[in-house]
């Protein structure tokens, strides 16, 4: 399927959302892929690091927002430090994450977490994954 | 003397291990660790985008209290806690935006006066006067690494041990300031500093898995497992940790990463501050080795614990 | 409506080249502005911008190249310290610092130029007619020969 | 407070031009009006308009009226002064007035172009027009300053840049000194295996041209030597050298080579790039120029005391002197090529790929000496730590290049090419090897470049993996690389025996220090700066020093010898000039008014300026500066006056703008 590519002001205020919320220019990406090639997550995601802010730039919104590489970053900050271009992906995706349907599911929420494995884990890896991926 | 000293939630939970070990060692070191009064979870992620402010006034308010407190150093040890403070300060420092925001929710606190009881508001601007540091800093930089080796007791004998980062303490170079993001040495040269010989392995500066353990567990494990697998590989018999959580992926999931990889049998996962501890003559039992999954006694017990110095 | 007197100063190669490239593309702007050729923006001796005040300017403006740009090397870096530092001085002579202004133009940016100059006429226009302090200007800044 | 006019001055006679240009000025600018109301103007002795000032009568009318009316000063009120000054300039020397009484007013770009309101825009020209005559009527005649020209160069590097340069200036007919700092000329490029796009070996075809040089009898060889320090102008530099000592005789050494058999002192060999040994006695490679040994004082086990000196006692040629001081050689030349060179980034800058931890993981100057038949090898590959054949090699481009954020933020141009060279070259040697190349874009622009990269696609099988490599490891034997397939979007590990860097070029190694002592501008990456990036590509800011080569930016070696030869063609240029030609614009000093105070000195980008230490006062070099004048505007004194430039000129510009 051809993928039609947008222009005007819808594709540009969602650019610059993005660019507003992570204080990232996503233009400066030259799409290199070290955020992929470095990315513990990689072999996991639907998308890579690079093609999410390649989406990005072409204004494909949908695409980006249904992506489930949204909810497999772990923010280890791997990306950022190798970029070529100082370009913080995490940042990015945190911005992409914040956009999101405020009325949607959680991606990943309190009730998934069963009685006997919240007695089990540490404090931060509640207080961190909700507020990554909870609303 | 004293020294302000941020535990966080989880030190005071699950893993009480490392508040215990890090107290016992640096009583050895006569520094008293001080809470700041009324200290709150800092929130364990730093927020990323521009505009959730709120998330800095938990980390800022505990920073302030500090400074109300006379101090001008805190040091933490959570790699999540460290990461949060660190970069919530440099933030108010750096950007007049944000210390404006942020010190416009936190002003109308309520103080309350320990003697008289009296409930005023109206905190001064908090600007960043403090300063925020891990305590591999501090002790490298303010104890000094010749003070510790005065004060050792006991000998680990150049036990080969394997100094993981993990992701928060290094990244982002340009907010943490704590190493080189990928030739750091920090960590080897504390190891080396309490007799240790800091085994070097690729993985010390890659992700464990983080909290993706939890909404992924099989990422996580082979994330966890690479890098155990990678210390082990390169000679190590322990592997040491700053952060409760990289514990938690590396230690109490230890028994699934080992049914997961038959390759893999094993390694021993150790609290900076339980070798320190060790080191300066801490009492096994205030090691807190009983939350270990991984059986890490014979750490303490392989190399006999000669009397170096009585 | 009050027409301030705007003297401005440009650099031969960057500046006084961007007002020429705004000609050539017919960039119409406030007439305001009267320009003075030198060879680099590091040429501009404070006095000539107080004899410039003095003399009924309402606003005066330097051009240099941009920053490692500069023909002669360096000169702009040093009108760029010489301009902080006069800045003071011009708010104890009772002149606001806002009526001199420094900017870098290159020979390709005809349109700054242009809205530059209509710009900075606003501006002067918004603060209207320079009123000197002429007991704290000294009487005569400039010997004559 | 009147006109401030100097007695000298009073009389001038001003004429007044003002051009209509067609319709462009007068459209906008009732150009009758200006002239009409300059005519009463101080100093104006006659003033008119004309339709085309440029055109022949125009400048007829121009020249007659300067005649005519005995004029010692004219204004023309027209276009820029970029566009015609030289044209009426010309046309005041044929009416016997100095050319730098011209007075251009623009009024067309700076007024009727950009204007629309008619009486503004006549309103406005008249305070130009009115501003110039107060400035022309102070102008003083001038003449350019004239002055011989050492018809001598010197050339700094003796890489094939140096070497190019040397060999076209001494082909035109002048003496060349040629300064190496190393034991041998021949730089980066007798380093190189074989060359893209045709695989010439690098040794093969520079060794020819080393022995051409080494003859030329206008060209003075001066190997082992570096630049202490360079004063004077353009046309006439001091120089002085420093002469290290080699401790062995060039003349008299015969390369019989005992020296060396003796030397108990082994150190990394530079030439090959420290992947073998030499001794501190040493030839740096066999076809060295000059061909003599060189003994490394500081590796040698002791000179002062002699500690060991049995390569004395084996020399039958008595060639070795180990009391050779270091000496100083003072030359003058009237030209200086720059051709410096560069050097790779060092791999400890990028931790990720363990170029310092891991013997395996190679730098491109490192694998050409693998390649190289002259190599530590005998161009055989084989990897550094175990001398194993790899069987699998994965290079990586960009290397510390194009990385605004950490490295280098520019290209370094010649990687994509070498390292398409160096798949080829192990593709060829070792035929069951799998090379693999992580690149972000493949630049091949140059004539058959992207033929001989296609070349290495198809023929060779070179596995192109479009991404850029994020980490490198070792786990036992074998190298680990993680990098990603952008074009699958697929994260990729390679297992791999051998990597090699492709490192970002930078500049020479302690370079630095030397371009200070010339006083020759850089960019910020220490690259030499060329004085216009289109029009003046091989010319220095800095007049007489000119640029060859890759001190000047990363570029591959045809575009080196054709830089070389460029410098060498403008050094020709300015030798074949009887004399120097300099614009009298300049800044002298007032000597009665200044105090010595040397503010100026620092001021002056060219070091024009120097405080006479008798007189107590600043004494300048007419031919160094350049007339920038941010001397006279910090001047305290005001004895710092700039020519036809003056403060009491600027001042009487400003009152004639500004005063209604």
């Amino acid at each position: 399927m051809r993928v039609k590519l947008k222009a005007g002001r819808d594709k540009r205020k969602f650019i610059e959302r993005i660019e507003e919320l992570s204080g990232e220019n996503v233009f400066a990406c030259y799409q290199c892929g070290r955020c992929s090639a470095g990315c513990p997550m990689a072999s996991e995601m639907d998308l890579l690091p690079n093609q999410i802010i390649r989406l990005v730039q072409m204004g494909l919104e949908e695409e980006v927002l249904r992506s489930k590489t949204l909810f497999l970053c772990a923010s280890c900050f791997t990306c950022e430090s190798r970029c070529p271009k100082g370009i913080d992906m995490a940042r990015v995706m945190e911005a992409v994450r914040h956009i999101l349907d405020p009325k949607g599911k959680d991606a990943f929420g309190p009730g998934e977490i069963s009685p006997e494995l919240a007695k089990e884990l540490p404090q931060q890896v509640m207080v961190s994954i909700f507020r990554k991926f909870a609303k | 003397m004293k020294l302000h000293y941020y535990p966080g939630c989880t030190l005071k939970q699950k893993t009480t291990a490392l508040d215990i070990s890090t107290r016992e060692a640096m009583r050895r070191l006569d520094i008293e660790l001080v809470e700041p009064e009324g200290w709150t979870c800092c929130g364990a992620e730093y927020p990323l985008t521009e505009e959730k402010i709120v998330g800095l006034a938990a980390p800022i308010r505990t920073l302030r209290q500090v400074r109300e407190e006379g101090g001008d150093v805190v040091v933490t040890t959570c790699s999540f806690c460290y990461s949060v403070l660190k970069r919530a300060n440099k933030a108010i420092q750096d950007d007049p935006l944000k210390r404006k925001r942020v010190n416009a929710y936190l002003r109308d606190d309520i103080q309350i006066d320990p003697l008289t009881k009296e409930r005023t508001t109206g905190f001064a601007d908090y600007n960043g006067e403090v300063k925020v540091l891990h305590l591999l800093e501090y002790l490298r930089d303010t104890v000094g690494y010749p003070r510790i080796r005065e004060r050792i007791t006991r000998d680990f004998r150049g036990l080969p041990v394997a100094a993981y980062y993990g992701c928060r303490l290094l990244r982002p170079q340009k907010e943490m300031a704590f190493d080189e993001p990928d030739s750091p040495h920090i960590f080897e040269d504390f190891l080396e500093a309490v007799g240790c010989a800091a085994v070097d392995y690729p993985f010390k500066q890659e992700c464990c898995g983080s909290y993706l353990s939890v909404s992924l567990p099989d990422a996580a494990t082979e994330a966890s497992y690479r890098v155990l697998r990678s210390a082990k590989m390169s000679g190590a018999k322990a592997i040491t940790v700053t952060c409760p959580l990289c514990f938690y992926n590396l230690d109490h999931r230890q028994e699934v990463i080992k049914a997961a990889y038959l390759d893999f049998s094993g390694l021993p996962v150790l609290f900076f501050s339980q070798i320190l501890a060790w080191a300066l003559g801490v009492d096994k039992k205030l090691l807190g080795l009983g939350e270990h999954t991984v059986p890490a006694d014979s750490v303490f017990s392989e190399t006999p614990a000669t009397e170096v110095r009585s | 409506m009050f027409e301030p007197q705007i003297m401005c100063f440009l650099c031969k190669w960057c500046t006084s080249s961007a007002a020429d490239a705004a000609g050539t593309s017919r960039l119409h702007h406030t007439p305001n502005n009267i320009n003075m050729r030198v060879m680099c923006s590091s040429r501009v001796d404070p006095q000539h911008i107080l004899y410039a005040f003095k003399e009924g300017a309402d606003g005066v403006f330097l051009g240099g190249c941009h920053p490692g740009d500069c023909h002669y090397v360096e000169g702009n870096y040093k009108t760029l310290r010489r301009i902080t530092l006069f800045k003071l001085m011009l708010r104890d002579l009772g002149i606001d610092p806002k009526r001199l202004r420094l900017e870098w133009i290159s020979a390709a940016e005809g349109k700054k130029y242009a809205e530059t100059m209509t710009e900075f006429t606003e501006q002067i226009r918004a603060l209207g007619p320079l009123h000197l302090n002429e007991k704290a200007l000294v009487q005569e800044v400039v010997k004559d020969e | 407070m009147t006109a401030p006019l100097s007695a000298k001055n009073k009389e001038k006679r001003i004429g007044l031009f003002v051009c209509h240009c067609g319709v462009n000025i007068s459209s906008v600018v009732d150009v009758e009006k200006v002239a009409q109301v300059l005519k009463d103007y101080p100093g104006v002795t006659i003033s008119t308009d004309y339709v085309y000032m440029c055109s022949d009568p125009g400048q007829q009318m121009i020249i007659d009226t300067i005649k005519e009316k005995h004029l010692d000063g004219i204004i023309i009120a027209a276009c820029s002064p970029t566009l015609h000054e030289k044209t009426f300039q010309e046309a005041a020397r044929l009416a016997g007035l100095n050319p730098y009484q011209i007075e251009i007013a623009n009024i067309r770009e700076g007024d009727s172009w950009v204007h629309t309101d008619k009486e503004k825009a006549t309103k406005k020209a008249i305070k130009i027009v009115k501003s110039h005559v107060a400035k022309a009527r102070q102008n003083e005649n001038l003449d350019p300053i004239k002055v011989d020209v050492n018809r001598r160069a010197l050339v700094i590097g003796g890489g094939v840049s140096g070497l190019q340069a040397a060999m076209d200036i001494a082909d035109h007919g002048y003496e060349v000194l040629l300064v190496e700092k190393n034991p041998s000329i021949g730089g980066k490029m007798i380093q190189l295996s074989e060359t893209f796009p045709t695989l010439d070996c690098s040794q093969c075809i520079l060794t020819p041209k080393m022995v051409e040089v080494s003859r030329h009898p206008r060209i003075k060889l001066l190997t082992y030597h570096e630049v202490e320090s360079v004063s004077g102008f353009v046309g006439n530099f001091k120089v002085r050298i420093k002469k290290k000592p080699r401790y062995v005789d060039e003349k008299l050494c015969n390369l019989c080579g005992e020296c060396e058999k003796v030397c108990p002192q082994v150190v990394p060999d530079e030439f090959n790039q420290g992947l073998s040994f030499r001794k501190a006695i040493y030839m740096p490679f066999p076809q060295a120029i000059p061909g003599t040994f060189t003994l490394d004082a500081e590796h040698c086990l002791g000179l002062n005391p002699v500690r060991c000196g049995k390569c004395k006692d084996v020399c039958d040629k008595k060639a070795i002197d180990y009391d050779m001081k270091e000496t100083i050689v003072e030359e003058e030349v009237g030209a200086i090529v720059v051709a410096t060179g560069f050097d790779l980034y060092t791999m400890q800058a990028l931790g990720e790929y363990g170029g310092e931890k891991y013997l395996d993981v190679v730098n491109g100057l490192e694998f050409e000496r693998i390649l190289s038949a002259s190599g530590p090898t005998g161009g055989e590959v084989r990897r550094p730590s175990d001398g194993k054949v790899p069987k699998s090699i994965v290079f990586v481009q960009c290397s510390g290049s194009r990385d605004t954020e950490k490295h280098m933020p520019y290209c370094s141009k010649i990687c994509c090419m070498y390292t398409a060279k160096h798949a080829m070259m192990y593709r060829h040697k070792v035929p069951d090897g799998q090379a693999t190349v992580f690149y972000i874009d493949v630049r091949a622009g140059g004539k058959s470049f992207d033929e001989f990269y296609m070349r290495t696609v198809e023929e060779d099988k070179v596995l192109y993996i479009r991404g850029k490599v994020s980490k490198i490891f070792k786990e036992g034997d074998k190298l680990i690389v993680w990098g990603v397939d952008t074009l699958t979007g697929k994260k990729v590990e390679v297992e791999a025996d051998m990597v090699v860097l492709a490192m970002a070029m930078v500049k020479a190694d302690g370079v630095q220090d030397l371009l200070k002592k010339l006083k020759i501008a850089t960019d910020i990456h220490g690259f030499l700066a060329e004085a216009h990036p289109k029009l003046r590509p091989v010319e220095s800011l800095n007049a007489g020093f000119f640029l060859a080569g890759c001190a000047h930016g990363p570029k591959d070696i045809p575009e080196t010898v054709a830089q070389a030869s460029a410098a060498a063609a403008k050094v020709g240029d300015l030798f074949a000039q009887k004399e120097l030609i300099h614009e009298p614009t300049v800044v002298p000093v007032n000597d009665e008014l200044c105090s010595g105070c040397g503010i100026c000195i620092t001021m002056c980008p060219y070091s024009a300026r120097t405080l006479d230490p008798d007189r107590g006062v600043v004494v300048v070099n007419e031919i160094l500066c350049e007339g920038c004048g941010a001397c006279a505007a910090a001047c305290p004194s005001g004895a710092a006056q700039q020519r036809n430039q003056t403060d009491n000129q600027i001042f009487s510009m400003l009152r004639a703008m500004l005063r209604e």
